[in-house]
């Protein structure tokens, strides 16, 4: 059998290098104030992507600019960023896609304290997500699998895709005011529990997130949704989770 | 929530400037493998586990396809097939006792999985759904069996996920962005022991000493010493190294297993489950060569097959693209509905980074480094080994960064993600009980001062290198050199640049000086890592004169059961920096356990 | 991956940019609304107060009354009360977009949608609205 | 509008320890702004367009008389109150919001709060008393000023 494919050249397609600049705001707290802007001159194939120039100014320029990064293809959610003013990941944004007529503007992402150059301390973000009681709660014990269906499967499927990455939850203009609110990632991860069949806790996490700094702190903004490099319906998943919560039940 | 000794409360001392902590328990990594012996160990004794990532950004949640395990959900199947197609999959170096464990209890550690949480796709009675992955078979190779169990294709994902989320359950202690530089070993009554590890601490740059009773490490892999791979940039063996330093034996290094379908340029993984779901690999002439390879499996041959056949295509002048240097995985046949099911993440990977559309358009793909076959010899408890038979007391490895060996000369899709749950579950009991009796080995008052050394050596030097260009000269000449096809010519070449850039690492420089997050001398003493592991899998290959598995050399190209049915093991003698490597790499040979199926030829 | 072709570039050294804040975060029609639903819920808001305390002057005499609310006549106030049903016109709207996006079940798919179709009404609204508005106060 | 990522420390995630007790203030808020908008479409535009449109001349227009007018109708005064209620409560309650978001200082906070609570408070009695207790044709008023079905007239 043989079908005829068309040659495309994809990969190897005009490598034409292109250089673009780079704007990065660096801070580090032993030697600056105050964060600080830093231009960089790049030179970028067109799939290279914004972790490619961090990697290429960290290798070839400044050895001390500080970033985290690891799988290099968007699972990993190590780096989340704010690139042109908006929440996403290094990795998985290509720098063909970005105006280089223009900086391309690099920071932090908003309302995790600032640790240095584009690492915040994510500690916070992650106490959150703890306080959900992010762990499956069923009381028996069988001894093969326990059953459900496709159906009950696909009720929480979007919302297990989670990263932890923070670019919602970092995205969120009620969490950058004071940081108590539980942010868009730790609901998530609630919702992931609250409507797996399987689970039997979800009461009592509708009950934690009917709080003060809970859902009720929404405001339906949708920068998560919008920021969330997973595809996740951030904000259909809070608004699920309130309705749960008015309900009473999952 | 909390069920178990509250180590938070371990005295936690500080002398020096170093940082002392002492847990019954210490794992080194927080990966799949990290997770699932934390879950054990934590519910038996104070644990501790040190990650250098934190834990959900573990290599794990990258991988896709599935996780073997003969549940016969599906259809006809059983562990004794599993046992078989493991060991024909990894041509007969597989410990074939190992084999069978992880063929058994894999069964339990799926249903494990799903009890604790993960969301498997599911049948339409509402029971763990299968699929087929390259390799697995039933009834001893006749057809394809559907045997992995999997959650879409992010099934690495998932499990990573469902783990960390146990251990926040279990309110396990995590030391995360603590990098592991050193493993202090003190000898007892004349045999070396595991006092603990000593940790860098990213954020501070402060020194840690864990101490503990027994040691667990789980540190995966090394794709790193490539430059095209699947592997993340954090996987550089830091593990595998720390243990090398230490004298302690590597086993089966030359065996590192190229992926058939990475995207192309770019090495990021194309899961076999797109080939399992119904994938097919073409050429330049749009043909299916697989069908003449393996008429039997076609394209679902094990992934050493099918990353030759590739590479023979391309050489025989069938590749496609301008230069005639890539191959095609096309889906188009499958309809959007099922891809959309199945396989979303990977068509987006496609999309976001080649720009193709894998509904319409075939995708550009090449083998690529993915997964390293040896690493730390332990036997089926985990226990790792000082020799052909000589256990550490006290020291265990898992995951990746082990070699039990259930994978042999080639490790079988969705049989790692097995691993990792399997042997990293036996690692945490078996240190839990060993805690029991066992005494703190206590620790040298210069714990720390090796490693004080190092950082300070390297923080301080004022050479002219760079790192990023030893490492892709590395990178490169690992790729040009000891990718699918060797010959003692190219492995020569290669052992040479490794030398050079030993040479040239001693005139290195880090321009970041500061403390916090100097992620800028971390990647030197990575490189370190590196260098030792790509000079250990290039001597090793170098020595075994057949082809087998993953290695395969053009100067011997056929299997050699007589003389090569046997494990390599590599010992680090001498001066790691002595210019030749037969100076201070010392190789010996561990015999294979046989026990049910003599070696055969392998035809799919 | 082929081997490139290598035009020469050349890499100036970095320099340092005088900007130090933050850029704004660039969000899209969902925070645009919520900032624009935020300013004008608090400009009603205070309206409101003043609103009710002239209001009350009915029960203080007509003459007071009549004095305050004649300020209001002026142009300026006009205007500005021009503006007031803008402001509350949006919020209204845009208030039963956050309703909707709440309780219907599709809602959050098609926020943006509705974010335009909001915009839409109150252009509608102001159409209506404006010239009569403009044409009494200008008119002796 | 935001904080900056530039500040050194945040206090870690409701670290006050959450009590819970009686009612769930938060979720009846969130309720309360709903409903209320729903019924305050209704009432706003309706007040909006009788006095600004549909009366001749809008807001140039109005006077005492215009207003006594309205309020000799008890369906106004109801529909006055309504409105008042609803908007004053459900505009201080937003104002809540902004306060709790906004202002990181406790006791400035407790003190924005308490004036939001006061002045609601005040308002809601002030107004609800200035609508039911107001006279139509008060004796001591110009006859003028009166609307034109007053006897003083
Ligand atoms: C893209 C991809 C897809 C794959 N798909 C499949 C599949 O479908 N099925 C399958 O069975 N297998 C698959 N694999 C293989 C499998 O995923 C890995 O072999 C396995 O996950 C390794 O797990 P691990 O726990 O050993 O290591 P990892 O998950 O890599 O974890 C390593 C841990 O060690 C820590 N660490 C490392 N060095 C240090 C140090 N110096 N100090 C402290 N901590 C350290 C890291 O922080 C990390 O937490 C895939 C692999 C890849 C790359
Ligand atoms: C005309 C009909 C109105 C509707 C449909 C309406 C609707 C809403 C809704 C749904 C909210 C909640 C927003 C959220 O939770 O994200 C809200 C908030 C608010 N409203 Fe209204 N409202 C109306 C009139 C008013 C009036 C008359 C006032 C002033 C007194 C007002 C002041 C506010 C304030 C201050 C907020 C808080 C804003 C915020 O938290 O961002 N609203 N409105
Ligand atoms: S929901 Fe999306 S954006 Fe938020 S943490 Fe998870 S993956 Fe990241
Ligand atoms: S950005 Fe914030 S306000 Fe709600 S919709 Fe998302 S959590
Ligand atoms: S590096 Fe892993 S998500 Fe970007």
């Amino acid at each position: 059998m043989s079908t005829v494919l068309e040659e495309r050249p994809a990969a190897a397609d005009a490598i034409q290098k292109f250089t673009a600049t780079v704007a990065i705001r660096r801070f580090d707290p032993d030697v600056d104030d105050e964060p600080r802007w830093q231009e960089f001159q790049v030179e970028m194939l067109p799939t290279d992507r914004v972790l490619d120039a961090l990697h290429q100014i960290k290798w070839e320029q400044d050895g001390s600019l500080t970033f985290r990064r690891s799988c290099a293809h968007g699972v990993c959610g190590s780096d989340a960023m704010r690139i042109n003013g908006r929440n996403r990941l290094a990795c998985k944004t290509l720098m063909k896609d970005l105006d280089i007529s223009k900086p391309v503007y690099v920071e932090a992402i908003k309302g995790l304290p600032l640790e240095k150059d584009l690492v915040v301390d994510m500690e916070p973000f992650f106490a959150s997500y703890r306080e959900v009681q992010p762990f499956l709660q069923a009381s028996s014990k069988p001894d093969k699998e326990r059953l459900q269906s496709a159906e009950q499967r696909a009720r929480f499927d979007d919302t297990t895709k989670c990263i932890l990455c923070a670019a919602c939850t970092s995205s969120c203009p009620v969490f950058w005011t004071d940081g108590q609110y539980f942010g868009p990632a730790a609901i998530v991860n609630a919702h992931r529990f609250i409507f797996d069949s399987r689970d039997e806790a979800s009461s009592v996490r509708l009950d934690i997130l009917n709080d003060k700094e809970g859902v009720w702190r929404c405001r339906t903004t949708f920068n998560c949704t919008e920021a969330c490099p997973r595809g996740i319906q951030v904000t259909q998943a809070i608004a699920e989770v309130k309705a749960a919560v008015l309900r009473g039940h999952a | 929530m909390t069920n178990i000794p509250d180590s938070a409360t371990a005295p936690t001392v500080t002398k020096d400037g170093v940082h002392y902590h002492q847990h019954d328990i210490v794992i080194v990594g927080a990966g799949g493998a990290g997770m699932r012996a934390a879950i054990q160990a934590g519910a038996g004794a104070s644990t501790a586990v040190i990650s250098k990532l934190y834990p959900t950004r573990s290599h794990t949640g990258a991988a896709q396809g599935g996780m073997a395990a003969a549940l016969a959900n599906v259809e006809e199947d059983n562990w004794e097939w599993h046992t078989f197609d493991t060991v024909k999959g990894g041509d007969y170096l597989v410990d074939q006792d190992a084999a069978e464990i992880l063929a058994k209890e894999a069964i339990t550690a799926v249903l494990e999985l799903e009890n604790m949480g993960l969301p498997f796709n599911r049948t339409p009675e509402g029971k763990i759904d299968q699929r087929r992955f390259g390799g697995h078979t039933s009834e001893h190779g006749k057809a394809p069996v559907r045997r992995a169990c999997y959650a879409a294709d992010r099934t690495g994902h998932m499990i990573l996920q469902t783990l960390f989320q146990n251990c926040v359950k279990l309110g396990i202690n995590f030391f995360n962005e603590f990098y592991v530089l050193d493993l202090i070993m003190v000898e007892v009554d004349g045999q070396k022991r595991p006092a603990g590890v000593v940790a860098y601490e990213l954020s501070t740059g402060e020194l840690h000493v864990f101490q503990g009773k027994a040691v667990i490490f789980a540190t995966g892999g090394f794709g790193k010493i490539y430059k095209t791979t699947s592997n993340a940039h954090t996987l550089t063996g830091d593990g595998v190294g720390i243990i090398w330093r230490k004298g302690l034996p590597l086993e089966d290094m030359e065996f590192f297993q190229f992926h058939p379908t990475g995207l192309a340029g770019l090495g990021i993984l194309l899961s076999e489950a797109a080939r399992g779901e119904g994938a097919i690999l073409r050429n330049s002439e749009g043909e299916r060569f697989m069908e003449r390879y393996a008429p039997t499996i076609k394209d679902l041959a094990p992934r050493d097959i099918v990353a030759r056949c590739m590479r023979t295509e391309i050489r025989e002048g069938r590749g496609a693209g301008p230069n005639k240097d890539y191959l095609y995985l096309d889906i188009t046949h499958l309809s959007p509905e099922v891809i959309d099911a199945k396989l979303p993440d990977i068509t987006e990977f496609a999309r976001t980074y080649l720009g193709v559309e894998p509904y319409t358009e075939p995708v550009p793909v090449l083998p690529t480094a993915h997964y390293a076959m040896g690493g730390i010899p332990t036997n089926v408890k985990a226990e790792v080994l000082s020799d052909n038979t000589t256990v550490v007391p006290g020291l265990y490895a898992a995951g990746e960064c082990a070699c039990v060996s259930v994978h042999g000369s080639n490790r079988l899709g969705t049989n790692s993600l097995l691993d990792i749950n399997v042997f990293g579950k036996r690692a945490g009991d078996n240190a839990v009980e060993y805690v029991k009796t066992a005494e703190f080995v206590p620790l040298p008052d210069d714990s720390a001062t090796f490693v004080q050394g190092l950082i300070q050596q390297v923080r301080t030097a004022t050479g002219t290198e760079r790192i990023a260009t030893l490492r892709r000269e590395l990178q490169e000449s690992m790729d040009d050199n000891a990718q699918v096809f060797r010959t003692e010519e190219t492995l020569l070449a290669v052992t040479e640049k490794i030398q050079e850039l030993r040479e040239r690492f001693l005139n290195i420089s880090v321009q970041d000086k500061g403390k916090r997050f100097n992620t800028d001398l971390l990647e030197a003493i990575e490189l370190g890592f590196l260098l030792d592991l790509a000079e250990v899998v290039v001597y090793s290959a170098l020595s075994r004169q057949e082809s087998r598995g993953g290695h395969f050399r053009e100067d011997f190209p056929k299997r050699d059961d007589e003389k090569w049915l046997v494990h390599t093991m590599a010992y680090l003698t001498g001066d790691a920096h002595s210019a030749d490597a037969g100076d201070h790499i010392k190789l010996s040979t561990k015999p294979v356990v046989i026990t049910n199926y003599q070696p055969m030829e392998r035809k799919y | 991956m082929a081997e490139q072709t290598t035009t020469q570039v050349t890499i100036t050294p970095p320099k340092a940019t005088r900007v130090s804040s933050g850029t704004l975060y660039r969000g899209r029609e969902g925070m645009w609304s919520w900032v624009l639903h935020r300013i004008t819920g608090v400009a009603i808001y205070f309206f409101l107060l003043v609103h009710i305390l002239d209001t009350a002057l009915v029960r203080v005499s007509p003459a007071a009354y009549n004095a305050v609310i004649g300020t209001y006549k002026t142009p300026i106030m006009g205007l500005g009360e021009t503006a007031l049903v803008a402001a509350i016109g949006f919020h209204a709207f845009n208030g039963l977009r956050i309703i909707l996006i709440d309780f219907l079940p599709k809602g959050p798919k098609y926020q943006r949608l509705m974010f335009w179709i909001v915009i839409a009404l109150w252009i509608i609204l102001l159409i209506g609205f404006v010239p009569r508005q403009l044409m009494n106060v200008f008119s002796e | 509008m935001a904080i900056d990522t530039g500040t050194p420390t945040i206090e870690a995630p409701r670290s006050k320890g959450v009590v819970r007790r009686g009612v769930n203030w938060e979720k009846w808020g969130w309720l309360y702004m709903r409903g209320s908008g729903v019924l305050l479409v209704v009432l706003v535009f309706a007040h909006l367009f009788t006095n600004l449109i549909a009366h001749q001349g809008g807001v140039k227009a109005i006077d005492w008389g215009f207003v006594a007018g309205k309020w000799a109708s008890p369906f106004w005064k109801v529909w006055d109150t309504l409105l008042l209620w609803l908007a004053l409560i459900h505009g201080s309650n937003g104002m809540r919001t902004i306060v709790n978001d906004y202002v990181g200082n406790t006791k400035v906070r407790r003190v924005m709060l308490i004036a939001l609570l006061a002045s609601c408070v005040i308002l809601l009695l002030l107004g609800t008393l200035v609508v039911w207790t107001f006279s139509p044709c008060p004796a001591n008023a110009l006859p003028s000023d009166l609307p034109s079905f007053c006897p003083a007239q």
